[in-house]
């Protein structure tokens, strides 16, 4: 990679990033939030890192973005009262206090550097990592060796991870809760009701051949699991709100969503009872198969459904959550506004 | 597959999609109103990104990922074009009017389904 | 019993409620009872296994460098003892008559219980991250639990900006750590960190320093604490002021003591200073406030700055001194706001002011209630007495005057703003009536009381001295931990 | 400069520029966008821990000398984790905003003294 091109982006992510924080215009920051993310993701892949390069282009800059501008325009339907979401706010010249915490944050970053520096800018391996890289094929019959660490060597941070979203999920729907769907948009026009029905069965199938090939290739339950949820957006956005609503009860989505949580921890649960320990993979009796087939790395497909199920629907019923419209929004006088 | 004119061909239709990709930039900068505007992004995608994706489609080595990629272009043809439309769509009934309209069927239209 | 049960069965709880949720209330009102009986089961077994005989559970089965060990031992099995305590009783309360809680808020409730059991045992960095992270969002949302509640809501906001910001500064120190050394599991990093020189070793010291300062609520960082913590229902204020700051107490022991030894004699005594700001904060802005839940809050701040001494005095009898405070708070503290819930309810309103004459129509809560406070503010035969005259005696062991002399300060603050309130309940006539109403909280609060007088009876015994040794020398001696976790 | 540092700079420049935007921002929008950006920049960071130049992906059959792949699986959970909170602190500014009915930090201060 040509160490000025590298350089270039590296400028460009900077400058995406300063210009999300000093835009006037919350959308048009995140807009810029959204590029932000893109980059991002392309520097990741030019970092040798393609499993994490979609994750962040799937999750950080299409999912949350999405969520970002659900909760922007439901903080604009309320109108009534003043609405200070577009508060303009000249940033120069900087207050005193913002100057504080200018030199704060550059004594932040100084500090920061600093920890780096004595190193050399060179990454140590390490026992583990070399131990991933000569073995993970052999102990685990994965092609993918991030995928071997993140479901067998340590599984238990996945388990970890996979509550950190249903925690958020849960907390979502209890913060949204005595609220309802708004059922009266109708969607968008013919020609792209018509064009998208053609399009959300590829991207089902994308999602699926994520997640079914999260051993071989870059990808895995997760990202195929937010694709997936990616593809209720879409019916939300083009067919209305209330399509998939209609169709699919939120308590599906819920015994999905725990249905796959609890295959996870049974999957992990069949290796304790062999005696091999939590989330053990061969040695628990998972044939392993040939490295590099399809049907190969013992029982870390099997895990990678059980995640991708899980974050499909978990995140979409967290988007039709945030989508619905709150009523009796709260009881008692806020605090008095000065 | 790497022969010279293939090269040859594969880097014109690089550059074909840069100068593409270029225009767009300059034209969102520099038209003036949102579907003028929104002209000029489409170009972006349907010039610069397809003829980039042909070019690095015959640069790649196995027909597989020319496969793979002639797959992406064809989801870009299907998708850029639906995005556009309900954008301009969307700013139609949002009440931005395009700058010097001499024209408005669309408004004739909605406007007969309103009376109905 | 291996240490993962303990982590899996409030997590399968957890993960189960959601697909009862349309059976009958009975089955799903089983099925919590169910779990929770077995979590509770499960902490008192892990704390007694891991006390006895150290065990390690290697997930996966690959060895501590390369998969993730999950470890019990003398240093978890309290807190697992204090967890199950809080969980099992803040879980009998939720099922008092007057407030009905639905499915969710078990959900959450054994989701946070599974993330600080897993707090406890695992012996991996970034594990440890992972399931901080569930246990804070966990906390987030019992915070807000009550929607329907500005206050909430916005307490909830606060905490997981400052949650947020803490939880990057630790990923920042784990991933300095994983810069340096190589590896991620806790006793692996400090064999690697013993031949490194000052620096790299500095920097993610201070970014856990931040991290840890931050999501406990100690001094300079302490702005979210008062608010969460007065804002939330009074059993989830509880349960927070009671089991869920301590385990961040347990993470700063379980890190600056093994991880960071090499840095022994920088860090100590500044855990002692930030201990010292927060224990005068704490109880000068406690005196301050007319709003009674914001007062037990500020005086929850107040007692982490004891625990925070303790810790600093860096030796085995601080060490010990500080965790038997812990108990000593989480028993008090935890009677104290659910008592103050009741008078509150009862009331109809949290300002001290108002609250004239509740001694005479409740009396046996009041007395309750000037009970913990007595602990609290450590009348002499009283627990709290006991730990803090430790505390005392350990920082005059280490020649720190200061400390000691503010601890003595914060009694006579503390007996202030106590007697405040405990004045103005037996001032004045009771005017609405004697309640006969004993509701699950009511049980539950006795049988912190009953804690509290048994954890007063406990220094009466040489054992528990000779047990609280153990304790002190494992923490003291790390290299024990290290030969449990390193076997090849 | 080497690839390394550029992106080690890179990430404690982003970095500092979110932590100053969630300590300057008025608007919750855009402290959640400061948020946003730490959590992207410290991806970023843990990324460029394992990066080993001329690396080449962590597949196999390896093309060459890998680049670490432990760092890959803390960036996805990070991610994960990262989108949680984020998703979670947009939940709260709906809520607040429709308790407040504005967004301004100055004007939400309910719980201040």
């Amino acid at each position: 990679m040509n160490p000025a091109l590298t350089g270039f982006i590296f400028l460009l992510l900077i400058a995406t990033a300063v210009s999300a924080c000093l835009m006037k215009d919350i959308l048009s920051s995140v807009i810029a939030l959204s590029v932000f993310g893109v980059l991002l993701s392309i520097v990741f892949s030019i970092l040798q890192a393609p499993d994490v390069a979609l994750t962040q282009a799937v999750i950080n800059s299409g999912m949350i973005t999405s969520i970002f501008l659900v909760a922007y325009s439901q903080t604009m339907k309320v109108r009534s009262g003043e609405d200070n979401t577009r508060v303009i706010k000249t940033y120069y010249p900087f207050r005193t206090d913002e100057m504080v915490i200018l030199f704060i944050c550059i004594g932040l970053g100084f500090f920061l550097w600093k920890g780096i520096v004595p190193m050399g800018f060179s990454s140590l391996s390490g026992d583990a990592a070399n131990h991933y890289i000569n073995f993970a094929g052999v102990e685990t019959g994965a092609s993918n060796i991030v995928a071997a660490v993140l479901f067998d060597y340590r599984g238990f941070d996945t388990l970890g991870e996979i509550a950190v979203i249903f925690t958020t999920v849960t907390g979502i729907s209890i913060l949204f809760e005595g609220s309802r769907y708004h059922r009266s948009s109708s969607g968008l026009s013919f020609i792209v009701r018509r064009s998208m029905a053609f399009v959300i069965p590829l991207i089902i199938l994308y999602a699926s051949s994520i997640v079914l090939m999260g051993h071989l290739s870059p990808g895995g339950g997760f990202q195929g699991g937010t694709v997936l949820a990616t593809a209720s957006i879409c019916f939300c956005v083009v067919y209305g709100s209330s399509f998939e609503a209609a169709r699919i009860h939120p308590w599906i989505k819920e015994t999905l969503e725990s249905t796959g949580c609890l295959f996870f921890a049974g999957l992990g649960l069949i290796g304790l009872c062999t005696g091999a320990g939590f989330l053990a993979n061969g040695a628990a009796g998972f044939p392993l198969g040939t490295q590099g087939t399809f049907i190969s790395g013992g029982s870390i497909p099997l895990l990678n459904m059980a995640v991708g199920m899980k974050v499909g629907a978990g995140l979409s019923s967290l988007f039709y959550s945030m989508v619905k419209i709150l009523e009796a929004p709260f009881e008692g006088i806020p605090g008095e506004v000065e | 597959m790497n022969g010279p004119v293939v090269r040859l061909i594969s880097f014109s239709l690089m550059t074909l999609g840069v100068f593409f990709s270029l225009a767009s930039a300059i034209g969102i900068v520099r038209f003036p109103d949102v579907y003028t505007r929104l002209h000029a992004g489409t170009k972006a995608l349907t010039g610069g990104a397809l003829f980039i994706l042909f070019g690095a489609a015959l640069q790649c080595g196995s027909w597989q990922a020319a496969a793979k990629i002639l797959l992406i272009a064809g989801f870009f043809l299907v998708t850029n074009p639906i995005a556009t439309h309900a954008i301009a769509r969307a700013c139609y009934r949002h009440g931005i009017l395009p700058e010097p309209a001499h024209l408005d069927h669309y408004g004739k239209t909605l406007k007969r389904r309103d009376l109905k | 019993m291996t240490p993962v049960l303990v982590i899996l069965i409030p997590l399968t709880g957890a993960f189960l409620l959601p697909l009862l949720q349309f059976l009958s209330r009975k089955i799903i009102v089983l099925v919590v009872c169910l779990a929770g009986g077995l979590s509770f089961l499960g902490n008192i077994w892990g704390a007694c296994s891991g006390w006895l005989r150290p065990t390690v559970h290697l997930a996966g089965g690959w060895p501590a460098h390369i998969g993730i060990a999950l470890i019990h031992d003398p240093l978890s099995s309290p807190f697992l003892l204090l967890a199950a305590l809080g969980f099992g009783s803040v879980l009998i309360c939720s099922f008092d008559r007057t407030e009905k809680f639905s499915w969710r808020f078990h959900v959450l409730l054994f989701l946070s219980w599974a993330a600080v059991n897993g707090i406890l045992s695992t012996g991996d960095l970034f594990n440890l991250y992972v399931f901080y992270e569930i246990f804070s969002v966990s906390a987030y949302l019992l915070v807000a639990f009550s929607t329907m509640e500005w206050q909430a809501i916005e307490a909830g906001f606060k905490y997981l900006v400052f949650g947020t910001v803490g939880a990057m500064f630790f990923l920042f120190g784990t991933t300095y750590l994983f810069l340096f050394t190589g590896y991620l599991n806790m006793a692996r990093i400090s064999e690697a960190l013993m031949s490194e020189p000052g620096l790299p070793v500095f920097i993610p010291a201070a970014c856990f320093f931040i991290a840890l300062s931050i999501k406990t609520g100690a001094f300079p960082s302490h702005f979210w604490l008062p608010d969460a913590h007065s804002s939330a229902k009074s059993l989830v204020s509880a349960l927070l002021s009671g089991v869920l700051v301590m385990v961040s107490i347990y993470v700063f022991i379980r890190l600056f003591s093994v991880v960071f030894i090499v840095l022994k004699p920088l860090v100590f005594p500044l855990m002692l200073g930030t201990g010292s700001l927060s224990l005068l904060t704490g109880h000068l802005m406690a005196l301050r406030q007319d709003d009674i839940k914001r007062l037990l809050a500020y005086s929850t701040v107040a007692h982490l700055g004891y625990i925070l001494i303790g810790l600093g005095c860096a030796s085995a009898a601080g060490f010990n001194a500080a965790i038997y405070h812990a108990f000593n708070h989480m028993a008090a503290k935890m009677g104290l706001f659910l008592t103050a819930g009741i008078l509150a309810s009862h009331a109809g309103t949290r300002k001290i002011s108002e609250l004239s004459g509740l001694g005479w129509d409740l009396p046996f809560v009041s007395i309750l209630f000037v009970l913990f406070t007595a602990v609290l503010v450590g009348v002499p035969p009283l627990n709290g007495f006991m730990s803090k005259w430790y505390i005392t005696l350990a920082c005059v062991e280490r020649n720190q005057a200061i400390p000691a002399l503010l601890i003595i300060l914060g009694t006579v603050i503390s007996s202030g703003y106590y007697l405040r309130i405990i004045r103005r309940l037996f001032s004045g006539k009771g005017t609405q009536g004697t309640s006969k109403d004993r509701g699950a909280t009511w049980y539950v609060v006795t049988l912190m009381g009953v804690l509290c007088i048994l954890l007063s009876l406990l220094p009466l015994f040489p054992v528990f001295t000779d047990t609280l040794h153990i304790l002190g020398n494992w923490i003291m001696d790390i290299s024990m931990y290290k030969d449990l976790v390193m076997i090849p | 400069m080497t690839m390394s540092s550029m992106s080690f700079a890179a990430a404690i420049i982003i970095f500092c520029t979110g932590f100053f935007t969630l300590l300057t921002g008025r608007n919750l929008f855009r402290m959640v966008i400061g948020i946003s950006l730490m959590e992207g920049a410290l991806l970023l960071f843990i990324i460029t821990v394992g990066y080993v130049p001329g690396g080449v992906p962590p597949l196999l059959p390896l093309k060459g000398l890998p680049v670490n792949p432990l760092p890959h699986a803390f960036t996805l959970t990070t991610i994960v984790i990262g989108a949680s909170h984020i998703a979670l602190a947009l939940a709260f500014v709906v809520r607040i905003h429709s308790s407040y009915k504005t967004l301004d930090v100055e004007k939400i201060r309910g719980l201040r003294e």
